[in-house]
């Protein structure tokens, strides 16, 4: 299951549906608001994403992790909407009967997630400057847009 | 000309100052209507780092457009 | 904080002892009761642990996880008892600013643990057979001596 | 002859049927205590598939015993 979520993530919910006695190893991935990004201070983050095609494409991430490796159960849940310091912005979990699946699937879905799903993130600075990750161009500074 | 359906995210949405609109374009392609909307509002990226969707699925930047789709730009995802 | 616990583990409790607005990624493994290993169908499991040992040789592989990985905290607490199918084992959680330290050192912890920590897993089958995993001498069944 | 406090863990308390006992031995090493024991006891473990402990922390199998030191041999982990 992957979804984009408006509302806070409950990951113990979440966890939940992963329940299996099939299974031997849980490893979940939980991102946070860090209060830093490459030395600058950041006080919130916005997460926006065109939610119907990333769920597409979460599907295609989540069969391409079944199909690699010998996982049991997978779930990707990601939030969009203004967020503080310290919430959490993104819950993966992955069941498996033996750990090193478990392990390997879980850093595949957050890895291809992060490079393929379309899912923006804006920072917010001390400064209040505010920044796209990753949509900045020539002459912006690092790979900031400061708008 | 073609009516076609856009919605904007992110960096785009911002430079363009709306999230969506519906509009007559002469475009045949996605890529000509991405140049002929930055032309227009000033947008940043160049199309080589945006990607273009169509009726909710990736394509091709050179793909034709049809009257009364959906069409979506991609900026740079957040990544890391 | 590497401890042997006799009581159940509370995941949420342990989790928020990690929080920090400094970290931008928390992994956690659970270890689970499976219902099956190596083709026998497992009912019950006893672990067992010499726990003065078992925490001084954890908190040694938590000394190496951080000198080998940039994380900011880490847990491992392992469940010592009778233990029914689903039951949570072993929970280890650890954050990073980055994903990449959170998911390496969550591995070795684990990994490390399993092998070097002195705890004990006797499965129970569903013919009323019992073995200590990894306990088998020339001529036993496998790698299992069974009682 | 010194006398040493001994617990046992997993299968060797199981084959030993007990989880603690003191005793005297005039073994000189830990290893040789193990073999005193295996000997008496049967363990079906041999030396090279066990480690011991003494006080609290691993040690080579022909370390030296001295009076009232605690002894543990430790069954391979459960691993995996």
């Amino acid at each position: 299951m992957f979804r984009i979520s408006a509302e806070p993530l409950d990951p113990a919910a979440l966890q939940r549906t992963l329940a299996d006695t099939h299974a031997g190893a849980c490893v979940t991935f939980e991102g946070w608001v860090r209060d830093h990004n490459e030395g600058h201070p950041v006080l919130a983050l916005d997460y926006e994403a065109y939610a119907p095609l990333a769920e597409k494409e979460g599907a295609r991430i989540l069969a391409e992790a079944r199909a690699k490796f010998a996982i049991r159960g997978a779930v990707c849940v990601h939030r969009v909407g203004a967020l503080n310091l310290g919430d959490l912005a993104v819950w993966v979990g992955v069941t498996a009967a033996h750990r090193g699946a478990a392990f390997d699937a879980c850093r595949y879905l957050i890895d291809e997630t992060k490079a393929r799903a379309p899912i923006w993130k804006k920072e917010h600075y001390a400064d209040s400057a505010t920044a796209w990750i990753n949509c900045a161009t020539r002459g912006d500074h690092a790979d900031r847009v400061k708008i | 000309m073609i009516t076609v359906h856009i919605q904007y995210f992110a960096i785009l949405r911002e430079q363009r100052g709306l999230a969506r609109e519906t509009l007559a374009t002469p475009a045949p392609t996605a890529v000509a209507l991405y140049e002929e909307l930055r032309a227009r509002h000033g947008f940043t990226l160049p199309p080589d780092r945006v990607r273009a969707a169509i009726n909710e699925e990736f394509v091709a930047w050179d793909t034709p457009l049809r009257e009364g789709q959906s069409v979506v730009f991609i900026p740079p995802v957040a990544g890391g």
